[in-house]
């Protein structure tokens, strides 16, 4: 799986004295700025596993507050785009611009689309009394706490955790919505990529598996735990 | 002025001191052997012209040797200092006689309340005294630690005891005073602008001075 | 010899035409942002040692109007009396600043940028780009701490380490705008190092001169690596941490509100998870140009060179499973106590693999004490003092005693100052000429050197005596206590230290200034060294080589037999030496 | 330009995780079993469905083992520190 050769480095001397990975520097980049990434969620996640662990009394079920649904489908709609994503790669691997451009722009649409229902979801979560600090005094929600179906003493600590990480995972989304938008409109259009040359691909590839990666083990323990 | 632990006042200070010494004569045995043999090797090996320094890459046998000895003590010190740490801190630590004291740390006081005639706590004839700490001498002694708002740290240096007091935990620390007398209860943990002067007195005293002034104090506290 | 200098960019008149801004300012030239990092840190560590001095003021002459205090506004020190509030702000910032702007960028941002690829034989880092902006980051976050200070309410007040839920609620510390500022600067401080890193990281992988195998490289390099992946695994954990305790300061979540169900021993872990690793941030690196200087100036190679690596990794490692023993006495489960006491116990070990190997690479050997090797030796001297402090602390019934208590800012302080301070002066000293193509002034050198030594040891070694008294840290006024009253004398001595220690850091900051103008002209190798970088004319030119030089050997090759002079250089070839291997990268 | 791997079906592995996604729903919502059970089977899907992406989209299983280890470093790290933060409560 290499093409040191392909990602021609300028950095790199014309012989290395061990062939380091053997991984262009982008891609190498890449992996070590996704190592870190990894601590950042550790700490978000560790956080919510900690807090709901020591929690003092039951959590909220899961489907009271959020819509399942709807995120089922935005999880498929991520899957989905990280399947086109990689379909690019393998598209400039075989040297088809064409197909490479065409499977990029839909991993940008499903991206995109993932995030604008992740905030038409943000919007009617507050609107029924959902937010970072809880549930809203008042609110659709406050009557349902009220009446015992959502446990009064844990909604904080479920509006902190909720908002924080889909809202962390939510930003990475938009970044790499914007950064493949980038490469999409000064690299792929121009036809700067090639069979030769397509170490832009596979590195956004890379973040953007990542981000989906992400987004499974939170669907997972957010929404269905 | 003095150069050593604070004066001993509770059944803590001798494992600690202990440990505090022992340690103190391992890492004086290794302190002096480094600096003893940097101003050695500072004086002894300083440039002289035409000399060439001994060229070599190192020596496995000294460096396992110096790899070894230190790692058999800290494994022995592991061990002993864990031993006291369980009698001290451990999950059972706490001697089931033990006396028991409410102390509700806040921005910036102590809230001592004590048990009553009846020796337990929670019940009617409990009372609260503001920044003072009064116990029995020669009884262990049970500290229920609570918070009010930020983390407090409850110590006495005399008696070696510390232990955070920390908002939303029900935290539990004993020792047992064995010297009566005056001391000082200070609050090691910065908790605000205040954290200087939240200092409370300790007083320790025999147990018949002890049940004298609790009566007279609860008598005070339901007035 | 004919050395690769020839080949360097200088030496055939290389025009140069990027602008002034693209060279100074917005530059990508490793060498300038590394140069960049210098003075603003050095700023900030200035800035850090006039906070110490106030506190020191309020220690030394408690109520007492302090000289010049009275520019300070009524908020603060009212007639230029220190109040309570100002008093915690200090302790506060001062620790901030020299740990996060000053010490840290100092030894990474400075040290890593400018040696990395100088050492390893590469033309610059692997993403120059990133690069640069890793240096503005840091320096939006410094701007954003250093204003914090101005704001009306002031600065963070709640000890550098923020502990929640005091850091986290407005009502309980009394500043708002300044704790949020803290956490918006150390976001950007954790985004500058994650940026570095990865470049490093990158760099030292890939890059490698030919013939610079992994153990080719300086210790200053392997330690610099490490320190990398600590950076790059621990700062993302300080900010997954500081943006929810900013949240809870600006949002109304409960991550550490315990009223709501958050734990305010959450903070803690996190913060010491990051905390632990990052102290040996402050450490490896400079124990990595300390084995450098150290073997050249004792003119023999490192002794055992390859348990140094390990002793490296194994820091590094055991540096991620010890981070509990910052909460013996927290309220932490008794047990984790234990298990931390013992990994922590275990560091000892391989801190004792690096000292006595730095004894043995000084032993028969042909000592020159140049300033570098000054700072060099009285680092192993002073860490030492602070690392066997350690091991009071580690071990659990007697941090019982001392936890909180000023013992620990005396091993603070001796690992910090008497470690990375010493190293980083030492440092700077030694890699200068290779910076500014000057030397710096050798005689006053060695008196900053000696002075701060002395003054140093004054400060910080009678607070081991009253930390064991039971002198609390961060006391606004330790005679509030009765039982603390005796010692007041102790605290003048020490005071009256401080000053002088301050005092004494102006000898160095004039040598600084005044040598970038008026210093010796550098020679090409000054220290008579065997590293790639002084292959390259003082200062290095943009690009560093036309064409890498190829690395025929270790870098501690001091008094070889196979040659008459008493160094020999990576890249010197030898007639015996074979050229090597021309791995293309290409093939596979 | 070496492709000496044989390229994994992609949109296998999607069918894969879509159903996988599926089999996740039901089980939390449909299934009457323990919670506990539930958790760990639960957990276990998403494991699995991240280790598909890692190995096949991010096709880590055909780089090297040092990029592996590379990408698996922080995983024990972050795990020591949740079982740390856990313990607090069990004591
Ligand atoms: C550069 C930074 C640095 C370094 C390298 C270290 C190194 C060590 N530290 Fe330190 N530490 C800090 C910076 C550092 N520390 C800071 C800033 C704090 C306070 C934070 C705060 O609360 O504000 C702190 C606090 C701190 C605590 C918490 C104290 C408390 O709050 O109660 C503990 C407890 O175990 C500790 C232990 C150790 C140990 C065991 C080492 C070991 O790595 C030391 C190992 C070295 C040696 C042991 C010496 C060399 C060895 C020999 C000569 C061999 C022979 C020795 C023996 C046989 C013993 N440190
Ligand atoms: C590397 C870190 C570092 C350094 C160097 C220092 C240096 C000093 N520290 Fe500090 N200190 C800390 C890190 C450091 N400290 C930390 C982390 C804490 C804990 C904070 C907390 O509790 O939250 C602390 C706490 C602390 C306390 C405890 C306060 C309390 O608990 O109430 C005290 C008290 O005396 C103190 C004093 C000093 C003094 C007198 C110096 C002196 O050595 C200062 C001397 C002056 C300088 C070193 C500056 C010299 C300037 C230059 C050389 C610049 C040259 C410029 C150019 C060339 C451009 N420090
Ligand atoms: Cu309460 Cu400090
Ligand atoms: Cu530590």
């Amino acid at each position: 799986m290499t093409h040191a050769a392909a990602a021609v480095d300028q950095m790199r001397p014309p012989f290395p004295a061990e062939r380091g990975l053997d991984v262009y520097n982008k891609k190498l980049g890449m992996w070590i700025f996704l190592a870190s990434e990894v601590m950042f969620f550790a700490a978000l996640i560790g956080t919510y596993i900690i807090l709901r662990f020591g929690a003092p009394g039951e959590w909220a079920r899961p489907g009271i507050v959020l819509n399942i649904k709807i995120t089922a489908f935005n999880t498929f709609l991520l899957i989905c785009s990280s399947v086109s994503m990689v379909k690019a790669y393998a598209a400039i691997q075989d040297g088809d611009p064409k197909k490479m451009r065409f499977w990029l722009l839909m991993t940008i649409l499903g991206g995109a689309t993932f995030v604008g229902i992740q905030v038409y979801e943000y919007i009617h979560l507050i609107e029924h009394g959902f937010v970072p600090a809880g549930v809203r005094e008042g609110s659709e929600l406050a009557a349902l706490v009220a009446n015992g179906t959502l446990p009064a003493a844990t909604m904080g600590l479920y509006g902190s955790t909720f908002f924080t990480m889909t809202g962390f995972h939510g930003f990475h989304v938009t970044c790499g919505v914007i950064s493949m938008t980038y490469l999409y409109l000064t690299k792929a259009l121009p036809g700067k990529y090639s069979k030769n040359d397509y170490g832009g691909i596979e590195t956004v590839g890379l973040y953007w598996h990542f981000v989906d990666l992400v987004w499974i083990i939170l669907f997972t323990i957010v929404y269905l735990i | 002025m003095h150069w050593w632990l604070p004066p001993k006042a509770s059944t803590f200070t001798g494992p600690i001191d202990g440990l505090f010494l022992a340690i103190l004569i391992i890492t004086g045995i290794a302190f002096v052997l480094v600096e003893v043999g940097l101003i050695w090797f500072v004086v002894k090996y300083r440039a002289r012209p035409g000399r060439k320094a001994f060229y070599t890459h190192g020596n496995t046998r000294a460096e396992v040797i110096w790899t070894t000895i230190p790692a058999v003590t800290m494994v022995a010190l592991g061990l002993i200092s864990n031993h006291y740490w369980v009698q001290i801190k451990g999950r059972n630590s706490i001697p089931p006689n033990a006396y028991p004291i409410g102390v509700h740390a806040k921005q910036f006081e102590w809230q001592v309340t004590y048990p009553g005639a009846d020796g337990k706590l929670g019940t009617a004839d409990d009372f609260t005294v503001r920044n003072q700490l009064h116990v029995p001498v020669g009884r262990p002694i049970l500290v229920q630690l609570s918070s009010e708002d930020v983390i407090h740290s409850f110590y006495v240096p005399q008696f070696r005891v510390r232990q955070d007091v920390v908002p939303g935990m029900d935290i539990k620390a004993w020792f047992q005073a064995t010297v009566p007398g005056t001391y000082e209860l200070g609050c090691s943990q910065l908790c605000g602008l205040g954290h200087y002067r939240m200092r409370a007195q300790v007083f320790v005293q025999t147990q018949e001075d002890y049940d004298a002034w609790m009566k007279q104090a609860a008598q005070e506290a339901s007035q | 010899m004919t050395s690769v200098a020839a080949t360097a960019h200088g030496a055939h008149a290389h025009h140069d035409d990027r602008s002034f801004v693209r060279k100074y300012i917005f530059s990508t030239d490793h060498k300038i942002i590394g140069i960049q990092f210098l003075f603003v840190s050095l700023f900030f560590l200035l800035v850090g040692g006039l906070l110490a001095m106030q506190m020191r003021w309020q220690l030394g002459f408690p109520g007492k109007p302090m000289p010049g205090g009275g520019i300070l506004p009524e908020t603060m020190a009212p007639g230029g009396v220190i109040l309570p509030e100002y008093y915690i702000q200090l302790v506060t910032m001062h620790g901030t600043f020299m740990i996060f702007f000053a010490i840290m960028p100092l030894l990474v941002g400075v040290f890593a940028n400018f040696l990395i690829p100088l050492k390893i034989g590469t033309h610059d880092m692997a993403f120059p780009r990133i690069n640069m902006w890793s240096f503005w980051t840091f320096f939006i976050g410094g701007l954003v701490m250093l204003s914090s200070l101005f704001v009306p309410d002031g600065a963070a007040r709640a000890g550098w380490t923020m502990y929640a839920p005091l850091s986290a609620r407005h009502d309980y510390s009394g500043a708002s705008i300044g704790q949020e500022l803290w956490s918006v600067s150390i976001i950007f401080v954790g985004l500058s190092s994650i940026l570095g890193s990865l470049n490093y990281i990158t760099t030292i992988i890939n890059n490698r001169a030919p013939g610079m195998t992994w153990f080719r490289m300086p210790l200053s390099v392997w330690s610099l690596f490490i320190t990398a992946i600590l950076g790059l695994l621990a700062l993302p954990v300080l900010s997954g941490a500081v943006i929810m305790l900013l949240f809870d300061q600006i949002i109304g979540t409960h991550f550490f509100d315990p009223g709501a169900g958050g734990q305010a021993l959450l903070w803690q872990h996190l913060f010491w998870f990051f905390g632990h690793p990052e102290v040996y941030i402050l450490i490896l690196p400079a124990m990595g140009m300390v084995s450098d200087i150290i073997s050249n100036g004792s003119r023999k190679p490192i002794f055992g060179y390859h348990s140094m690596v390990f002793a490296i990794v194994a820091i590094a490692f055991l540096g991620w499973i010890v981070w509990g023993h910052h909460m013996f006495v927290s309220g932490m489960n008794p047990t984790l106590g234990s298990s931390f006491m013992v990994s922590t116990l275990v560091i000892a070990v391989p801190s004792a693999v690096k000292t006595f190997n730095w004894m043995g690479t000084m032993w028969r050997g042909n000592l020159r004490f140049h300033v570098p090797m000054l700072h060099a030796v009285a680092f192993v001297a002073m860490f030492v003092i602070g690392g066997l402090s350690g091991i009071f602390m580690a071990a659990t019934p007697v941090d019982m005693q001392i936890h909180d208590t000023y013992f620990i800012v005396a091993h603070l302080h001796y690992v910090l100052f008497g470690g990375s301070l010493f190293a980083l002066f030492g440092a700077i000293t030694y890699w200068y000429p290779k910076m500014f193509g000057r030397l710096m002034n050798e005689g006053w050198g060695k008196v900053h050197f000696w002075l701060t030594f002395i003054f140093y040891n004054c400060v910080f070694f009678p607070m081991h005596i009253t930390g064991m008294a039971g002198e609390m840290r961060r006391l606004y006024d330790p005679n509030q206590y009765t039982f603390l009253q005796p010692l007041q004398p102790i605290r003048v001595f020490i005071s009256i230290s401080a000053f002088l220690l301050f005092a004494t850091q102006l000898i160095f900051f004039v040598n600084f200034w005044w040598s970038l103008w008026k210093g010796k002209k550098a020679p090409q190798n000054p220290w008579e060294d065997n590293g790639l970088e002084w292959s390259l004319p003082s200062p290095a030119p943009h690009g560093n080589w036309e064409r890498v030089p190829n690395v025929y050997r270790g870098p501690y090759e001091f008094s070889s037999p196979q040659v008459a002079e008493d160094y020999l250089p990576q890249y010197k070839k030898l007639p015996t030496d074979r050229e090597p291997a021309a791995a293309s990268a290409a093939t596979h | 330009m070496e492709t000496a791997h044989k390229r994994p079906n992609y949109i296998l592995i999607w069918v894969y995780l879509a159903v996988l996604t599926a089999a996740e729903l039901a089980l939390a919502f449909e299934l009457p079993i323990p919670r506990n059970l539930k958790l760990l089977l639960l957990l276990f899907l998403a494991v699995w469905k991240a280790a598909l992406v890692g190995l096949f989209f991010m096709h880590l299983k055909f780089e090297k083992w040092n990029l592996r280890i590379l990408a698996l470093v922080p995983l024990p790290l972050a795990v020591i520190f949740i079982l740390a933060g856990m313990s607090e409560h069990i004591w």
